[in-house]
């Protein structure tokens, strides 16, 4: 029998190892896996790599990762926020590695780890210094940039709720990067408001298959408790 | 002269924005064209974090951690929005399927380079987003700005001095003076505010190759 | 206002020009955009190019449509069936062109198209005949062959519901390329079961957002009445 | 000697395939393996048009045109199944994440090349479907077929004379003679049935390499 219950956010990031590559979702607070950030302080494991949209703002969460010492680096879009003062200061003390993408290239790069891709063009950053050093190539009549996959050993994502099979579905904006993340890591762990009966998921509106989830923590708390708490 | 403040700049872009259109705000200034959309028109607003047809801002007890924009704002949900991953979102926004993105910038240059995401100063941390994804995705690329920096300086120029963010992407610019047309030709003024002569306009962007494209 | 419904499928493909480019959805019946095909015949464009999975079988929809000789292409992953003898016999008569396209590649490029990517590398078909003549390229430690999009003029698939906006769900199997294909046409065109009120969808499920749909048709007949009748 | 007939062969395959596996079952004879997947197993099944978690045929009248397999024929879905695009299923397959295919063959080469998609004969007209993706996909590829044609020829070959659908790709083949495992070391018999002579079997397949991988 298939069941991808984990009891506790700590037993689901056991076995993170040093210098590990690890996608978490969110997007701002939405979607963010507060509580397995958490564990994963707690669990202990360094070096990683952290491949985020952001790099962590205020005190938790990334914030607290990166304060904690654990992050050599960080590949993401948007670093810098008004309360990423973490992040800012390990960053000008030269302490953590920064690899800049934009947005929609983090994505398609998550997405083609997952699909089995070996690269591919994009269009977005051509000319520009994030393209420095990139191979480009004239396709049809425009110009694109060849962009590797993304691939991770973990993934640490936020849905909304699972079954024991690991299917997932999330709520409004919370969903972000957390399917296209889950198909990337060879470990996807998600943590959830909400463990259902298998069959209770209706087989349309499922947006992450069970097939991409290795482990599912349920985190006690009304949804969007988290990211409440973190608004707080 | 009658310089726009930012409502009214912001109400001026709305007013070029058709019935029937799907455009993505950017960050900051543009934000605003939203609440100077026309009631009579139905624009569908795109969030490059995953929505689809979002509304306006929410009563403060109607805030939803979990329904926030790209600017981590919370906005409220239109009859007809659809929520989807950030793959799709941006597969939406670099396949061209956005009439048109309205973008804040540092700098537009005379042939539509866009500079909006890192001034390149020593020791700035840089933060792209989804600017350079924008930038290349949508139809029709704008930008609202005020048109000189707070030390006078004029930020629509000959060649941009910031770090680009998209080649030749940027085809109109609302400022608080002028609206200025670009394509292969060059620039058109296709407004100025009133009280702000085409000559003295022309001297505050600096360059001589400035058309004058009112009729 | 935004209102996509068309009043008639010959309504919606009346501007299909001679030599378009089309996406024609479906796997096998189910998905099928029948009626569609039925009004492309009647409406008389000709030298065509198809996109599809398959080339069309027995007597109605694609089959007919290449009986008519209206294609002059079709570039699909499986013509041979058991009853594609339409296909089978201008086929062997050198009267349409065939390229074929592993089913995952077909998908894939697609996509691409419809996310505006210049072009992608995968590991399907490197070493076998139907990567002939392409570039191949090693990536880390396996080979992959270079694939172009494949953008349309038109796409025509058949959905379960659909709203004014052009929101889009499917019904089971039949969902297979009509997502896909709605993002990489120029114009798509839905033929659903039924049109229900802006808001009834909830946003949660939609799996076609509106911006990819330009018309919709509601064909009148039960759900999946059009595959029975061609199973019939 | 005992011959293996279809549905023992399929039974044999099924017994390897482990609790919690996801597996996509080709066209043809392997689909026979979805009626003896042992019944205290909880076995994923997948389909290429769309379905996680596919289940048996159902019944006449409950057939459904739009819930189909790969191979077009009427099937049911199982509590926990999900339904996705060609799009996603297509980067579930090349992406690696289905435990294991089992594929048809005309052909298997002693280096696990694979030959399932076209006879290459004058005339024929070429189909290739899922098969090439599905054999670079799966971690795990085997294939399900009879060791020898009707006309006496042995499937599993030296070297692939017809056109191939994947390089070394293939670790296991079942056959209703014997089963073989493939690796970088050449070709193991793992199995034979009750009758046949090590000896014998490697003078029907015809190369001396053949190895005995039987403890």
């Amino acid at each position: 029998m298939i069941d991808k219950s984990v009891a506790t956010a700590l037993q689901a990031v056991a076995d993170v190892f040093d210098g590990a590559r690890v996608l978490v979702g969110g997007f701002g607070t939405a979607g963010m896996p507060d509580e397995l950030i958490d564990a994963l302080i707690e669990q202990g494991a360094r070096d990683l790599t952290i491949i985020s949209n952001n790099a962590g703002n205020g005190e938790h969460g990334l914030a607290a990762l990166l304060k904690a010492g654990r992050v050599a680096k960080v590949v993401c879009s948007f670093p810098r926020q008004s309360d990423s003062h973490h992040f800012d200061a390990l960053y000008r003390a030269g302490k953590i590695e920064l690899e800049l993408v934009p947005q929609g290239t983090l994505a398609a790069r998550i997405e083609a780890a997952g699909a089995g891709l070996g690269g591919i063009y994009t269009p977005t950053g051509v000319g520009t210094p994030l393209a420095t050093g990139k191979e480009t190539r004239r396709i049809g009549d425009r110009d694109y940039v060849f962009e590797l996959p993304i691939h991770a050993d973990f993934a640490l994502i936020k849905a909304h709720r699972a079954d024991r099979w690991g299917n997932l579905v999330y709520r409004k904006a919370a969903r972000n990067f957390g399917p296209i993340m889950a198909t990337a890591a060879r470990c996807t762990i998600a943590q959830v408001t909400q463990v259902v009966i298998l069959g209770e998921l209706d087989p349309e509106v499922i947006v992450t298959p069970g097939i991409y989830v290795q482990r599912v923590v349920k985190i006690d708390g009304a949804a969007g408790a988290g990211a409440l708490g973190v608004a707080a | 002269m009658k310089r726009l403040d930012r409502a009214q700049m912001a109400a001026r872009v709305a007013q070029d924005i058709a019935d029937g259109a799907y455009v993505n705000l950017g960050i900051g200034l543009p934000t605003l064209v939203a609440n100077h959309l026309p009631a009579d028109r139905e624009i569908v607003l795109q969030s490059e974090n995953g929505i689809l047809g979002m509304g306006p801002a929410p009563d403060v007890d109607d805030e939803d951690p979990e329904l926030i924009n790209a600017g981590k704002q919370p906005v409220t949900q239109l009859p007809g929005s659809s929520f989807f991953h950030h793959g799709d979102s941006f597969a939406m926004i670099r396949g061209g399927h956005l009439d048109l993105c309205v973008l804040g910038a540092f700098q537009v240059s005379v042939t539509g380079d866009l500079a909006n995401w890192h001034t390149g100063k020593e020791g700035a941390i840089p933060a792209v987003g989804g600017a350079m994804d924008l930038a290349v995705g949508a139809r029709r690329i704008v930008v609202m700005m005020e048109l000189m920096t707070g030390g006078g300086e004029c930020k629509l120029v000959e060649r941009c001095t910031y770090p680009l963010t998209g080649l030749a992407c940027v085809s109109r610019v609302y400022t608080d003076l002028a609206i200025f047309d670009i394509d292969r030709n060059g620039v058109r003024v296709a407004e100025c505010v009133e009280g702000l002569e085409f000559e003295a306009l022309r001297r505050m962007v600096g360059f001589a190759a400035l058309r004058d494209g009112r009729s």
